[in-house]
């Protein structure tokens, strides 16, 4: 018999979006509606058992074996008390309980933890460090804006309802719809999130610091010489400029071509700096175009445990904040970590060769609902419920809001979520006294 | 056998019950001072201690989005002030955005057992709750964002208060709120595109009503919902120079409302320190703190809580997202700002109080001045926090209230513009009666938790011992901060400024009954949320994000 | 031929990760160099063309295709994934943030080898 | 001769040592200095287990031999006295000092002199990042006291920096001078991009080909020479009003000869 849950969030990307419609058939996930492509592959994924993790795994030997839960939670927790300095790392695509859970066990062991935004828009988060983060909530903008700027971001392909659910397409308070706004597309790619737009600017790989330093330059009456900066003319500056002082509200959003690209955290400070600089004649705000589905909510569950918002430190019982030093990346290609929890994470598939291959030489965990190259090379393997789908938790959107996941569908007979396995790990480590 | 307690001998400050320094027993059973207890009751001998009840925070900024965006932009405030774990207690770090262990604990080792977060926008109410519940050992309740929200400023320009009521009720218990909070009404919608209002007559574009309409149109719906504590005011102009001319017409609005709850204010002014400034610039500007303390006093229906300076680095932050792009501009320290979709805004920018500035040094007059000019039964002591300061300055400004020549010597170290102020020619000192009175018994009531700050039997065991000495201020300041025994419901917590417990605290929230107009405020609210970008069904807080949820279910006026 | 790389997302990259990171769907849309066609065409490639991809951290073999995300010439783009990490290196300049964008890269025609499979790679010591 | 380590073995995961301060040895017996804490990873051990430890007389004078490379935050906060290390140093190598001086024979890794207020770092080999830079979320770099690189220096070389003086005798990475706001850096190798990004104030001279300069230098004139700190430097210098992007500008001077291509 088929039913149909509404206003379920979807867990993929940053959109977050909560409108998604599921049929259920037999308590499986039939189809999905309002949902995008990545949606409907995500909820599609749940009825498909093969390429999931069904079973505990403890490797003995060279081969891994089937266990319990018990099991697998002591030999977790033996390896990671063992260690002189334990990474605990992933937490981007998991519900805030667990990330709550991971931090707790990460002071208890006087280990590392850190997230994916290490790897994502942790430069981001640099920038606001040294100026700070003019930003609104995405509805803030769909009811207000006249100008939207997509810059090093591809949102068809990353975020593909972020331009019709959020900033250009909705009819909002003040706005009728596309017709009342100004779409620009800053990209060295031709994407097709630019074949629409109002304005294409097309620079050169890796200026992105030449062209906002030319633009916050120009913003302040200054003559920038020409003929081009990063590959795009004065002209265009200047367009750029008059466009973007004579907005009655603008929204500019940046994605992983600021914090990836030579310049990294200065990038995208250049570009929170000029948003900053134009609300001193103009009402501009600026916004991170954040990946997967809850890491914004790490950053906000870690920044008030910890104080930190990522690479937090607790070897010395207290936490310590330096990301070049206690990221993950450096920890591990540094040499300085012993072993290695991971959740809902990927790093041996995401992470560069070398550090991926140090992983494999360390003692690893994972914890996480499919099988994954992280997965395969790990010693002991929990496998989890998908949350958002097979358990609920809080997740926080790109912008900040934090809304419900839910629980639509039962996950495969006996398996835990997250949360519960990171208490597991908790629990035993208390139980095991004072080291 | 029940848990009894007798604290024995102690000196005991209840200003609620007119208790002023009486050596005197307290019997606690189950978490309430009781009247009597069994022999077998534990005797605690507190000779020689002052006994008063556990402290209660009516205004600081803790938790939530834009605290958090505090603690996520200044990692220099974090690192500036860590301690370890121990077995009983989470690591801790920060100061002026201080992580939510410290804010717990620090509190606590002060003798605080109750805190008011000061501003929550309704959209990320669920955040403020899952930071309020990681607070360990205090009580809490929040104040919800309302004079900026749409559907409010809507219903009052149609007139329809029956349709504003019932969506003020739907909208606490949506965000599990204790009570309706106001700032800069209308300018920070005006904000929404750049701008900002400029006095309580002044149109809010796009609304077409003034932050007069919306002031009288919130009050009326909270005390049509007989709400237990008042609407909480943060007026219009803050930090302004000349802004006291706007405080005043703002008191005025209200004069002639009334109210039948027992705390006994329609209006709470907060952090009026901000809102007392003369002058029409920075050359001039000037304390006005006399007359808007004369005209606190000649009113019966306001109180009002101080704001009071302190010293030394802060982290301003407020839903005031105009008055924080004013402040960077003149700084040009890091700014964030963070508007809300149809209901609010924030800014945060991190500010230094400096003893040689001036400026700075005016404001620090300001605020002790309205201390010692308003009677304590209607001020509050607070540093807006972080604001003004950090709440763990409070012995120190609780120093400079109760000793003339402590604020002589201060005076000495600071720009000589002090000389010329009205602080250095007042006298008073505030006995501890009145500090009671400032920091439990007058906040308790004043936001109807009438379970708080007294001893009388009924009222929850939250009680604190501090090493006073009676009549002199020496070691004054470390006694207050590092409490000698604080219990929370009876159970003992600190001891010698040391945490030996951390219970889960309460959440206070208000579940008003729906009443006939509520299906006709949710078809208007289905329609209103067009305008958000997140379902109706997934808007309200649960309540189980709530550590032991405490509903208070107000009783309906006819 | 030396080229400017990028990796980055792509819709299918992000359904891969989702069905199935270690079978066929995932290595069809992530173990692909997109390119500039008159780039492609200067190698004498086209779409169906193995060609190996080298940087100062590693080489990986990997279908060519011309970049429906069009690219201008002299840049080419690898979807995240295995494959993708093979080419990047973690120095992360004191940032935590490796370079996945930017680095100069160079590709040629391959003859011999073929695509490895997910599970051979991620850092293995015989990757 | 003075309190002598010798790096026997750096655990696995690296060692913190931030205990190794002249000031505070100086004062101490060999076994109470033995006894002193320092961290691998979450760990603490004696100083005497990585260290071999011999005191002739106790003087604020300390020396480091072997490999310490992955020994951090040695000479942190220091106020007087002096370290020589034979060898190459870890992470934050006179991190926060205010006085005293520290000299290395090797190389030292980021964060090196970070956020000082005086005394003097010297370092024969190379620094990477960050040198006297600031730490995240930090107003100021280095604020007083000297560096001097015979090597080259990474990438944001006196970030922030305020006042003080940084010599580089090799090249350097990107953003030198990031945000400086005083004092005077000196580049004499060659120099990656966008050198003085954000300045507001100080002196960033640089004396090897830069990589490329940022819209916001404005040329303002040559000059046959500079004086900075206290030293005339022979020119001629391109002389850049930098960055036109901040409130204010610092002086950004680039030697002429190696970069006529700025010019073009």
């Amino acid at each position: 018999m088929a039913s149909m849950v509404p206003d379920v969030t979807c867990p993929f990307c940053g959109c977050l979006c909560d409108d998604v419609r599921v049929v259920l058939e037999g308590g499986k996930v039939k189809e999905i509606y309002n949902g995008c492509a990545l949606s409907q592959s995500r909820f599609a994924e749940v009825r498909r058992t093969e390429n999931r993790n069904l079973q505990p795994l403890v490797r003995k030997g060279d081969t891994k074996v089937p266990v319990s839960y018990d099991e697998a939670l002591n030999r977790a927790v033996e390896i990671l008390a063992d260690a002189d300095h334990a990474l605990l790392y992933g937490w981007a695509s998991t519900s805030c309980e667990a990330q709550i859970a991971g931090i707790e066990l990460a002071e208890l062991l006087g280990a590392s933890i850190d997230d994916t935004s290490s790897v994502c828009h942790g430069p981001s988060t640099i920038g606001i460090q040294d100026v700070g983060y003019v930003t609104a909530t995405l509805g803030a903008v769909k009811n207000r804006a006249d100008v939207v700027m997509y810059w090093g971001c591809n949102p068809f392909h990353a975020h593909p309802r972020h331009i019709s659910r959020y900033t250009v397409f909705p009819r909002g308070y003040f706005r009728k719809g596309r017709e009342d706004r100004k779409l620009v597309v800053v990209d060295p790619r031709r994407t097709s999130s630019s074949r629409i737009a109002d304005l294409y600017v097309q620079p050169e790989v890796g200026h992105d610091y030449e062209i906002l330093n030319a633009l916050r330059a120009m913003l302040r009456g200054a003559k920038v010489a020409g003929p081009t900066v990063g590959g795009v003319s004065i002209e265009t500056l200047q367009q750029m400029v008059e466009m973007m002082k004579r907005a009655e509200f603008g929204a500019l959003y940046f994605g992983l071509g600021l914090s990836m690209s030579r310049g990294k955290h200065r990038n995208v400070e250049a570009a929170l700096q000029l948003v900053r600089d134009l609300n001193a004649q103009a009402k501009w705000v600026i916004g991170a175009m954040r990946g997967h589905y809850n890491v914004a909510g790490f950053n906000e569950v870690c920044a008030w445990e910890t104080g930190f918002p990522f690479s937090v430190d607790f070897t010395r019982g207290y936490p310590r904040y330096n990301p070049g030093e206690t990221s993950a990346v450096d920890l591990i290609s540094n040499g300085e970590i012993d072993a290695i929890l991971t959740i809902a994470s990927d790093p041996v598939s995401n992470l560069p060769a070398e550090v991926a291959g140090k992983i494999r030489t360390m003692p690893a965990i994972a914890v996480d609902p499919f099988k994954t190259l992280t997965t395969e090379a790990a010693d002991v393997v929990m496998p989890s419920a998908v949350t958002g789908i097979e358990g609920p938790g809080t997740a926080y959107r790109m912008d900040g809001v934090p809304i419900e996941l839910r629980r639509i569908c039962e996950p495969p007979q006996g398996l835990l979520r997250d949360d519960e396995i990171v208490q597991g790990m908790l629990q035993r480590l208390k139980g095991m006294g004072s080291r | 056998m029940k848990a009894e307690l007798v604290l024995a001998n102690g000196t005991v400050y209840d200003p609620a019950n007119g208790i002023a320094g009486e050596r005197m027993d307290i019997c606690i059973r189950e978490g309430k001072i009781v009247e009597r207890v069994s022999e077998g009751a534990q005797r605690l001998d507190l000779a020689g201690k002052v006994v008063m009840p556990g402290g209660v925070d009516v205004h600081t900024h803790v938790t939530g989005s834009k605290v958090n965006a505090g603690r996520i932009m200044r990692p220099e405030d974090v690192r500036s002030n860590v301690s370890p774990r121990t077995p009983l207690t989470r690591s801790a770090s920060g100061f002026t955005v201080p992580n939510v262990y410290q804010i717990g604990y620090t509190y606590a080792r002060m003798g605080y057992t109750t805190l008011v977060e000061a501003a929550v926008p309704p959209l990320k109410a669920r955040h403020t709750h899952e930071e309020l519940s990681a607070i360990p050992i205090l009580d809490k309740a929040s104040l919800v964002l309302m004079g900026n929200n749409w559907l409010i400023m809507k219903y009052l320009s149609e007139g329809r208060d029956d349709l504003l009521r019932e969506y003020v009720a739907w909208l606490l218990e949506a965000a599990k709120g204790y009570g309706i909070k106001i700032v800069n009404p209308g300018g920070t919608e005006a904000w929404g595109w750049g701008r900002n209002v400029e006095g309580v007559r002044d149109k809010v574009p796009h609304f077409g009503i003034t932050p007069a309409e919306i002031i009288k149109g919130l009050l009326q719906a909270n005390e049509g919902l007989n709400l237990p504590t008042s609407v909480h005011l943060h007026a219009n102009r803050l930090g302004k120079p000349g802004n006291y001319s706007t405080t005043l017409e703002t008191m005025e609005l209200v004069r002639n409302a009334t109210t039948r709850m027992p705390r006994g204010q329609v209006l709470h002014v907060v952090h009026l320190q901000f809102h007392s400034y003369g002058g029409d610039g920075w050359r001039n500007f000037r304390s006005e703190a006399d007359k808007v303390a004369a005209a606190v006093n000649s009113s019966s229906n306001i109180t009002v809580d101080a704001g009071a300076v302190v010293f030394g680095w802060s982290t301003t932050m407020t839903a005031d997202g105009p008055f924080e792009h004013d402040l960077q501009r003149l700084t040009h320290l890091k700014w964030t700002n963070a508007d809300v979709e149809a209901e609010t805004g924030a800014g945060v920018v991190p500010h230094f109080y400096s003893m040689k500035n001036a400026v700075s040094v005016v404001q620090w007059c300001t605020g002790l001045e309205l201390l010692l000019l308003i009677k304590p039964d209607r001020i509050f002591l607070t540093t807006d926090h972080p604001n003004a300061g950090s709440f763990s300055k409070y012995p120190q400004i609780i120093h400079l209230l109760m000793s003339r020549k402590y604020r002589d010597a201060m005076m000495e170290k600071l720009n000589p513009v002090c000389k010329k102020s009205v602080l250095a020619s007042l006298d008073r000192e505030y006995t501890l009666y009145d500090i009671v009175k400032i920091t439990r018994a007058g906040t308790a009531k004043a936001l109807g938790l009438l379970q708080k700050g007294h001893l009388a039997p009924g009222a929850d065991a939250d009680v604190a011992v501090y090493d006073l000495k009676p009549d002199s201020t020496e070691g004054l300041e470390k006694a207050l901060s590092s409490a000698h025994l604080v219990l929370k419901d009876g159970t003992t917590v600190v001891r010698d400024g040391r945490i030996l417990a951390a219970p889960i605290g309460r959440t206070y929230w208000v579940k008003c009954p729906p009443t006939s107009k509520r299906d006709e405020m949710i078809d208007g609210l289905r329609e209103h949320f067009r305008y958000y970008t997140i379902q109706l069904g997934n808007y309200p807080a649960s309540e189980e994000h709530l550590m032991r949820s405490s509903p208070v279910v107000p009783e309906v006026s006819s | 031929m030396d080229l400017t790389l990028i990796t980055g997302r792509t819709i299918n990259q992000g359904r891969g990760t989702m069905t199935d990171r270690l079978g066929g769907f995932h290595q069809r849309n992530s173990a692909v160099i997109q390119m500039n066609g008159d780039d492609l065409r200067e190698l004498g490639l086209d779409t169906r063309s193995l060609v190996r991809v080298t940087s100062a951290f590693g080489q990986v073999v990997l279908k060519a295709e011309e970049a429906e995300e069009e690219l201008p010439r002299g840049l080419a783009y690898i979807p995240y994934g295995p494959w993708a990490s093979t080419l990047v290196g973690s120095d992360t300049g004191g940032t935590g943030m490796p370079s996945f964008k930017g680095m100069k890269v160079r590709v040629q025609r391959e003859a011999a080898a073929d695509i490895r499979p997910a599970t051979a790679l991620g850092g293995r010591a015989d990757g | 001769m003075s309190i002598k380590l010798v790096v026997k073995k750096v655990p696995a995961v690296g060692l913190e040592a931030d205990v190794i301060d002249p000031a505070a040895l100086g004062k101490k017996g060999l076994s109470e200095i033995g006894r002193l804490q320092v961290w691998a990873g979450r760990r603490t051990m004696p100083l005497a287990d990585p260290f071999d430890i011999s005191v002739q007389v106790p003087e604020e004078k300390v020396e480091i031999h072997g490999d310490a490379s992955r020994v951090k935050r040695i000479g942190q906060g220091m106020a007087s006295g002096r370290i020589d290390l034979f060898g190459d140093a870890g992470m934050h190598l006179g991190n926060r000092m205010s006085g005293g001086e520290i000299h290395v024979s090797g190389s030292v890794s980021s964060w090196c002199g970070c956020e000082m207020q005086g005394g003097s770092i010297t370092i024969a080999g190379n620094a990477a990042h960050y040198l006297g830079g600031a730490y995240r979320g930090s107003s100021a770099g280095m604020q007083g006291g000297s560096i001097t690189v015979s090597g080259a220096a990474g990438g944001e070389a006196g970030c922030r920096m305020a006042d003080g003086v940084i010599t580089i005798g090799a090249g350097c990475g990107d953003f030198a001078g990031v945000h400086q706001k005083g004092g005077v850096i000196v580049v004499h190798g060659p120099c990656g991009a966008r050198p003085g990004a954000g300045m507001t104030g100080g002196q960033l001279i640089l004396n090897g080909r830069v990589e490329s300069i940022l819209p916001g230098a404005a040329y303002l004139e040559e000059v046959q020479e500079v004086e900075a700190a206290g030293t005339k430097l022979k020119g001629p210098f391109l002389k850049f009003k930098c960055d036109l992007a901040e409130e204010t500008q610092g002086e950004l001077l680039i030697l002429t000869e190696p970069n006529k291509h700025l010019r073009a």
